[in-house]
């Protein structure tokens, strides 16, 4: 299935949006792990995912034409 | 459930202080309210590394940030007996010394106006989807994070 | 010890929103500045036994208050890392709507300007020998109590 | 001895600035007794003194030419 990529702050440098072809994925879980192996970056930060706009708490099911928002430690105020 | 109206908080560029002003000014027909509690976030001159910082460019998941101030807004009207409550917060550069968030509560007696106040500052900051990236006076930058 | 500079706190009538403005913008320079804490005192409209309130007059033992105020002051900034405070009331006729007390405190982060605004207005209602007097709209009055 | 007295808010509708001439007062506690008697109004209420500018905490004497102020609970803010 094809999902939509966002990201935001220093996350934005080094992932643009695009939207992702991925098979055999889910779950946000199975994502975290598919998107820090695509971006080896990310693997060693702080990061939530939003998943249609609601932040990802707990793991949550995937489906075709979602969108995924990659987010670091907020920073407003 | 109700139909949910989402105010908007944000603002391009620095918040005026004569729009706090206007905001202060518009209240006098409400006489019902005794207090006022005001926070304000002013952008910082840190020094970081030798180097300064000149602005902090502001950049927010708009839609969710919305979404879950609506959400904050909610609870802290349901917790406290506010008579207004608002929130604007600065989106692109905002330069050393400007002002880049704004929070007013009002109640009838002064304690329900300054625990909102606190409460809604402290909220904002750990849960709006915003981005601060501190420009330096090199051209460098780097992002900010709240601890 | 040193010698004290016993700063005024007391304007003529109602504090005007745009003064209020004018304070705000001249921290723009004070870049160390992060957080500003503003509380402000509205008169209300009480209704009391079916007769409105239309203004407080307010009177003070100006020189005990002011006094007092310097040692308030004092205390404060030892207790809290402050980079400003302003401390302004009303005497005399303040209408239902106007603003007749405004405290601003500024720090380089926020807790300690919130923290000391609301210990500041809280001593301040308690510590100094201002009084209120509630005009109504039958030509009576009342003398306020802070409670 | 001679003193003055001055009074604020609602104290002052009833006792106006004046000089006093009080013979045996030597501290404040007397002197309380004293403008109780005087102005009866005063006794049925909460007030404080100030001794030349310096607000009455325990009993304090009282010299010649004393400024002492009465006042009901503050209300300012």
């Amino acid at each position: 299935m094809e999902i939509e990529i966002i990201s935001f702050g220093k996350i934005s440098e080094f992932i643009k949006p695009q939207k992702l072809e991925i098979s055999g994925i889910t779950h946000t879980d199975d994502l975290k792990v598919y998107l820090e192996s695509s971006f080896p970056k990310l693997s060693g930060m702080k990061y939530k995912l939003a998943l249609n706009k609601q932040i990802v708490q707990q793991n949550c099911e995937i489906a075709n034409h979602d969108t995924v928002a990659i987010m670091p430690p907020f920073s407003g105020g | 459930m109700s139909e949910k109206k989402i105010k908007n908080i944000f603002v391009a560029g620095p918040i005026d202080p004569a729009f706090i002003a206007d905001s202060i000014a518009k209240h006098g027909s409400k006489t019902a309210i005794g207090g006022h509690s005001i926070f304000m976030g002013q952008v910082r001159r840190d020094e970081v590394d030798g180097k300064l910082v000149d602005a902090i460019a502001y950049t927010a998941y708009e839609e969710l940030a919305l979404e879950k101030m609506h959400q904050i807004r909610e609870d802290i009207f349901e917790k406290y007996p506010l008579n207004c409550m608002h929130v604007y917060h600065s989106l692109g550069t905002v330069k050393a010394g400007q002002i880049c968030l704004f929070v007013f509560t009002s109640s009838a007696h002064r304690k329900p106006a300054i625990d909102a106040c606190s409460e809604l500052v402290e909220r904002l900051k750990a849960e709006l989807p915003i981005w601060g990236k501190e420009l330096f006076d090199n051209d460098t930058h780097q992002w900010k994070e709240n601890i």
